[in-house]
């Protein structure tokens, strides 16, 4: 499947090589295969318990499905995929993945940064970081969105 | 009409789904109900430069028309990825 | 191992497992991670039988080294592999991967990309084609001289 | 002193490696000794545009000097990745 949302862990290697396969499994020959994988990771030092994901159930998966869609059409990618947890995770997890196959490196490099640029400020997930001092939604990032430009 | 709440705005609201008759037509106008309809509400709708909102799923600017709304979704700036 | 040159083939799955779980295991702690693979693919429709790899043991493994600390400076990453392939190859097997890991996912990209671009036209590799038609050295392209200019 | 050919400039030269006896102070200087030594060296060593070549593994210019070098490695433009 292209597009996932779920809350259970996730392999990211057998993601990897399952892309690969299926790309190869079709006939499509593709040179350059990119993936970019997301972990939770401390905020200050070492005192990230958990992160919660929230998201938008129909919404998100058709947003990606846009996203993904854009992505496969500008860069002319021979496959594209994405996966992306929700729900409580630990520090160290694996939040979401991306990757893309193209003929071309750059071309298969621009969608998967592509990918993540959209995903970050267009799908519909809030993240909340649960610290040993409390609760907080994850502020977006003026980066994140002045990203968006590049394209 | 159907309206739903994401994050802190789900927080503060109180719900994450609730169900209003309203006649607005933009999203600026439910906005303006929503503010009179509680004090939750209106804390949570007080600052729209932090707000973001969908109409049956799709991103779309307060001044959107909701006439043809089944759903309306109010949620922070996303932070996914 | 960060730096690996073989002639076996390997799994580019298990390959990215290693690279994260070594970094969680040395406690580094980098939200964003980024592959690349290089596949063998058909130059006409269908022809290729295999490829060639041939390199020059010893420099590969300096050239790949420089550029991989080349690289982990530059970019502030928190971790980065390289591995290729020589020897025969057959149409659709892995060639080779780089995988990068930083805090934030701009430099894990470019970081990846910088590997890319000077292992294509640094590191001592020549690829040879066995076509039903033949055999043929791969041509250097242009482009890949060109892509160093922009580092 | 050790050369090494790689590639097609292997296979033009007939062998991957040789040791010659050279006074050459640079690159050029001991390409132009090769040239003379067999028409094999010659036709694998005429264009010189798509030739690269690194003295001690280091790639370097025709004009570098060998006076202190181990080996030397003559190659086309690298192709990896």
């Amino acid at each position: 499947m292209s597009i996932r949302v779920q809350d259970a862990a996730f392999d990211m290697g057998a993601e990897l090589n399952a892309f690969s396969q299926a790309l190869a499994d079709n006939g499509v020959k593709a040179g350059a295969i990119v993936s970019f994988c997301g972990v939770t990771r401390d905020v200050a030092e070492g005192d990230l318990d958990a992160m919660v994901i929230e998201h938008y159930p129909g919404m998100t998966e058709a947003a990606l499905g846009d996203i993904r869609a854009q992505a496969m059409a500008r860069f002319s990618l021979a496959g594209a995929m994405i996966v992306h947890r929700y729900g409580r995770l630990a520090a160290g997890e694996i939040i979401m993945m991306v990757a893309t196959a193209a003929p071309h490196r750059a071309d298969a490099f621009a969608g998967a940064e592509f990918l993540m640029d959209y995903l970050k400020s267009r799908a519909p997930f809030w993240k909340k970081e649960i610290t040993t001092r409390g609760e907080s939604w994850v502020d977006a990032k003026d980066t994140d969105e002045a990203a968006l430009k590049r394209w | 009409m159907e309206l739903r709440y994401f994050a802190w705005l789900r927080e503060r609201v109180g719900t994450g789904h609730e169900v209003v008759e309203t006649e607005a037509a933009t999203v600026s106008a439910l906005v303006e109900e929503l503010r009179a309809r509680s004090e939750a509400h209106a804390f949570a709708l007080s600052d729209l430069t932090s707000v973001r909102v969908a109409v049956d799923q799709q991103l779309v600017d307060f001044d959107a028309s909701i006439s043809e709304a089944r759903e309306v979704a109010f949620f922070p700036p996303m932070t996914g990825g």
